[in-house]
């Protein structure tokens, strides 16, 4: 093989020697095509595994942990929750309808392939800033992409969080995250047994679509990137309904040993992992896959990335009620070779074997890198904050209704009104109220989910952020009423093979893995996005957390909306808010700097216990977490929009009252472990108790009612808005940006 | 002046709108449709002088709007020029 | 009293319409499959929201060439109660069923939302438990809503007092902004002149139960329940 | 054989997809486009043993799936006859 070809492979000359060590001769170009989607970073998570075994994976409710599909955890009545969350970032830039379009079918697949119906979808996303009409355009079509692919599949997308910021300029992020429900002891698995049982094909005809897809997604981009465009590959969700159905109907039959969907590396992926799990061997006829264009050579079958294609290992003698089902729903199972028992990965092309690799060797003996870490440069100074050159706001009220207004905070019902949010009816708590909240019929309960990760935060102290994705992530879910017993993650970062990302990358995980375990939130799965940059610049490190919960009884779901007024306000947590990588500083003075306030691990665990506790009581009547913007724009967040109520508060004397930003610090700053609930007279005092029986502070801090907001701190009123000020400017902030563009 | 502009997938972009378009046809009978592509059709009514501005106009307006240039390809047609089909 | 829910290929609200059924208003139903050639002796047919061959070329334009479009048909025409929810009515549009058609939505984009709509006629099985002028909080979610007719095909409809559903104000005024998607006079559901066919875009089959944040779609469901019980006392 | 069918929007019926254009490219400066109209295009290929033939299997087919009466009119133009624009 001529050097220049194993180069175009991205294969170095240590994992090429390890090729050659493993089939003891010259690979063919389709074994050199298997062997370079397999153990690229996308397929292999070589660069991160190492880091990855770091996390807590196990717990009582764990019922499947990384290494399938998807995780699954054990939410009652036999029942098991199955998620996960998957980034399709590189080909949503390319093509923004196309690539987040196909994200989303992609992580469907992940779900159902494990047996489980997909009940909900929600989506992170990270863009540049929106000023530029080149975001907007990006914004527009990945939201269309989730929007048309979702919604014409059915499945409801529940929540997700938008942020901006010049850092995604260059490489937006589109992560999404799938729930399906499953009987708990009838999880498929995507493994092959049985020398001798029929692999099937099903589903959409391959093409020449994204070959080398995965290998793209683990390099970065650079100029030329936009002229060696692969064909982009085209979302079916008609097709991939179609399937979905059929592939749950043949579940039920018993006839099936495995299955596995086609994502990145296609054929190539579930072949080689379906033989590896089940450590056997497969032997396939690529002339027999159907083909969608003429003239493809069995190098860009096995690498073809086109979308809705599952393979199945059926039980022999029973294929007749596969192929039966299938055809119910005018798809046609092929059956495209079998399962051996000599452990190799055979390839043929009608007769001719094109590639006979052992199949173990392939999936275990992937390259592992030990990549070198160094704390990067930038951090000493962007971790000062010196605030003596800047001014200290003069008008409050336009300081908030500016924070309000801010794309990061304002609404985002530009966004969710386009996601059909509401279809198979169990959706009880729609988008933009906190977590999104679907129930689970036959059963009493319901389920939580948020998706939370702040990049700014883990630019400006990577441990830190990790901690405070986790621990936002549940809060939220804790403010629905619900217990988290779950998460997965997405890590996206820049090039693992510069030292300063890879530190980021490490300490990361060191920070989620930490909170995960103070918190006993197990994680069962994830993805890694890697060499996230452009033209060197890499993104800010944005690990995205999916934490799951659960709510035993559906009707004690809460949202952030204060229902009535006359109710008591109580702030839980400690008041003092910090402007380290605020929302404040972004929007007042154009500055990422400072630390992140820290997270005390206890304090947070107790907070949440607090909640979900107050919740079951009926203590409460709503919560809503201070996020971005600090305690003001969460007040104004559980009064606004449509018909909402006003508030009037009164907050203590900050510490350093003398401070010229000690009431920017009290009204803006951000802190994690603060909730603003609201309360009916009757039980603020159990509230109350229950709260210090904790140790978590907890303030009555003023009451609801009026149509103004208003704040005094020691006995003066610092800042008053209107309620309908602060819900135009929050309603508007986002979508005065979406006026003028076209479809 | 009258214009036209043709915006088609590329060859190797799949379509599964055509797709769904011929199994349907084929289930109703009309199994002679071989193969279906959809694409979409402007029509667009340009202030122009002459027929080259007319094209140009419309040219530039295609890239960057009407088509997406990535997965589609187009050609314009410009009324009084002596177009091909 | 017996529901049909018809399946296509696509559809995605038939589960929501046996659930409401069969479930909330504790009636049978029955799922039919588009290639059936048989109703399993219903009394009602649903055809369902949702995206009927992922709403390629044109909503509704292919699954009505389904078999089992036959038989809604004659069952149509033999009198019994037809409704058809978002792509439902897109489908009965396309089928000639009921007159018209839906554009996309004025601002292009789908949207999904709460909407209230004015009962506006109550002779039909589907609103007859409703009172005129009575106001009901719906969903929607769609893409292509917005209904377009002729100018004599709007003459006949208003004449004959076929538009069953409008866009309104939560008290009850029809306005512009309470109008999510363009239709013409605020139009969000026709019958047919037999007044048995009604095809709406709001999805009633959504909003029966309080945990879901209305129960308003229950007054086009019962109606029926209630329509077809008083024909069998008759 | 290769065929071709044009589906627009019937004069009376308002296009919301063409409006929203003319719109857009009046924001991005291009006032010189004074209507836009939006249809669909597709391109069909068909065994038929003649133009004629080909002519009349497509304009069926145009008839009962890819056009809709009551919004839309189509055209069909086919391989080999003389076109028309
Ligand atoms: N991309 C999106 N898709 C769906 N819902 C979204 C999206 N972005 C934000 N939302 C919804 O808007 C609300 C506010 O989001 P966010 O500001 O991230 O909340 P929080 O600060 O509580 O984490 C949430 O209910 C969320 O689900
Ligand atoms: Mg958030």
């Amino acid at each position: 093989m001529d050097q220049s070809t194993i180069d175009a492979h991205g294969l170095s000359a240590d994992e090429y020697q390890r090729l050659l060590e493993i089939l003891g001769r010259e690979p063919t170009i389709t074994e050199l095509g298997i062997f370079s989607v397999m153990w690229s970073e996308h397929c292999s998570y070589k660069s991160s595994r190492l880091h990855l075994r770091r996390l807590p994976t196990e717990g009582p409710r764990v019922v499947q942990g990384p290494g399938e599909n998807a995780g699954a955890v054990d939410i009652g009545d036999g029942l098991t929750a199955v998620f996960k969350i998957e980034s399709h970032n590189h080909p949503s830039f390319i093509e923004p309808y196309q690539g987040a379009a196909t994200g989303v079918g992609g992580i469907i697949r992940d779900i159902f392939t494990m047996g489980a119906r997909p009940i909900a979808l929600l989506n992170s996303l990270r863009f540049g800033a929106l000023e530029d009409p080149a975001t907007r355009h990006l914004v527009d079509g990945v939201v269309a992409g989730i929007a048309g692919y979702g919604n014409s599949i059915g499945i409801p997308t529940v929540g997700g969080e938008v942020a901006f910021e010049p850092s995604y300029a260059g490489n937006p992020l589109v992560n999404v995250f799938c729930l399906g429900v499953a009987e708990a002891d009838k999880l498929a698995m995507g493994l092959a047994s049985g020398a001798g049982n029929p692999v099937y094909y099903v589903g959409a005809k391959t093409g020449r679509d994204g070959i080398h897809g995965a290998t793209m997604a683990s390099a970065e981009f650079d100029e030329n990137s936009a002229d060696s465009r692969p064909a982009v590959q085209v979302g079916d969700p008609f097709m991939e309904k179609l399937l979905l159905e059929a592939c749950l109907e043949v579940m039920k039959t018993d006839a099936l040993v495995g299955i596995q969907d086609m994502g990145a590396a296609g054929l190539t992926c579930s072949t080689c992992e379906m033989g590896a799990r089940g450590d056997v061997g497969i032997e396939i006829d690529v002339s027999l896959v159907p083909q969608r264009e003429t003239g493809m050579t069995p190098y860009e079958i096995m690498l073809s990335e086109s979308q809705e294609r599952m393979l199945l290992v059926a039980k022999r003698g029973r294929e007749a009620e596969v192929e039966q089902v299938f055809e119910k729903w005018d798809l046609h199972a092929v059956r495209i070779g079998e399962v051996t028992g000599d452990g190799r990965l055979r390839i043929r092309d009608h007769v001719e074997v094109v590639a006979d690799i052992p199949n173990r060797q392939l999936a275990d003996r992937a390259p592992l890198y030990d990549r070198p870490t160094t704390r990067p440069a930038y951090l000493e100074a962007a971790q000062q904050l010196d605030l003596a050159a800047c001014k200290a706001p003069v008008d409050l009220p336009r300081t908030w209704l500016d924070l309000l207004g801010a794309p990061v905070i304002a609404s985002k019902h530009w966004v969710y009104r386009q996601y059909d949010h509401m279809v198979r009816t169990n959706t009880v708590a729609l988008p933009g109220l906190g977590a999104g909240v679907v129930r689970v019929k036959g059963t009493d309960r319901a389920l939580a989910f948020s998706v939370d990760g702040n990049g700014r935060y883990c630019y400006l102290d990577p441990a830190e952020g990790g901690r405070l994705a986790v621990a936002e992530a549940a809060r939220n879910v804790a403010c629905a009423g619900a217990v988290p017993i779950g998460a997965t993650n997405c890590l996206n970062f820049g090039n693992p093979e510069r030292p300063e990302i890879m530190w980021q990358f490490a300490q990361a995980v060191d920070g989620i893995a930490e909170a995960c375990r103070a918190l006993e939130i197990p994680i069962t799965g994830g993805n890694v996005s890697l060499y996230n940059e452009t033209d060197g610049e890499a993104i800010y490190p944005t690990p995205v957390l999916g934490v799951v919960g659960v709510i035993d009884d559906a009707s004690q779901v809460l949202t952030r909306l204060f229902p009535a007024e006359g109710l008591d306000i109580v702030l839980l947590g400690d008041p003092a808010g910090a402007l380290g990588g605020s929302e404040y500083l972004k929007v007042a003075h154009g500055m990422a700097r400072g630390r992140p306030a820290a997270l005390d691990l206890d304090r947070e665990r107790a907070l949440q216990q607090v909640l979900v506790e107050a919740a079951r009581g009926r203590l409460i009547c709503s919560a809503h977490d201070c996020a971005e913007g600090g305690f003001a724009v969460t007040l104004a967040e559980c009064c606004v929009e449509g018909g909402g109520v006003g508030a009037r508060v009164e907050l203590a004397e900050p510490a350093e009252a003398d401070d010229r930003f000690a009431l920017v610090c009290a009204l803006f700053g951000e802190a994690p472990s603060r909730v603003v609930v609201s309360v009916a007279s009757g039980q603020r005092d159990r509230l109350l108790a229950h709260a210090r029986e904790l140790s978590v502070p907890a303030t009555v801090i003023g009451q609801t009612g009026g149509d103004r907001l208003a704040i005094s701190v020691a006995g003066e009123v610092v800042a008053d808005i209107g309620l309908d000020e602060a819900e135009q400017a929050w309603m508007g902030g986002l979508t005065r940006h979406f006026e003028h563009v076209a479809a | 002046m009258k214009t036209r502009v043709f915006v088609t997938l590329k060859p190797s972009v799949f379509d599964p709108q055509g797709k769904t378009i011929v199994d349907a046809l084929g289930s109703m009978g009309y199994a002679g449709v071989r193969d279906v592509r959809q694409g979409k059709y402007f029509e667009l009514d340009v202030d122009a002088g002459t027929a080259d501005e007319a094209r140009s106009l419309v040219s530039e307006v295609a890239d960057k709007l009407l088509a997406n240039p990535v997965i589609e390809s187009y050609r314009v047609e410009v009324d009084g020029e002596g177009n091909d089909v | 009293m017996k529901f049909a829910v018809i399946e296509f290929p696509g559809s995605n609200c038939d589960h929501d319409a046996y659930h409401a059924t069969k479930h909330v208003l504790g009636q049978e139903a029955e799922f039919i499959w588009h290639k059936d050639t048989d109703l399993a002796g219903a009394d009602v047919v649903i055809l369902p929201g949702g995206f009927s061959y992922g709403d390629y070329l044109r909503t509704g334009a292919i699954a009505r060439f389904s078999p089992v479009m036959t038989r809604v048909r004659e069952f149509a025409d033999a009198g019994g109660p037809v409704i058809g929810i978002c792509n439902g009515f897109q489908v009965l549009l396309e089928a000639g069923l009921l007159e018209g058609a839906l554009l996309r939505n004025r601002r292009l984009k789908f949207l999904c939302q709460h909407v209230h709509v004015r009962v506006e006629q109550t002779d039909t099985p589907f609103t007859c438990g409703g009172a005129e002028g009575q106001v009901l909080k719906l969903p929607i979610a769609h893409g292509e809503g917005n209904y377009h007719a002729g100018p004599e095909t709007i003459a006949a409809l208003e004449a004959n007092r076929q538009v069953i559903f409008r866009y309104c104000s939560p008290d009850g005024v029809t306005t512009e902004a309470a109008n999510p998607n363009g239709s013409h006079a605020s139009i969000a559901g026709v019958c047919n002149a037999g007044r048995n066919v009604v095809g709406l875009m709001p999805h009633p089959e959504r909003a029966c139960e309080s945990a879901l944040g209305s129960v308003d779609g229950l007054v086009v469901l019962e109606s029926v329940v209630s329509a077809l019980a008083a024909k069998g006392a008759a």
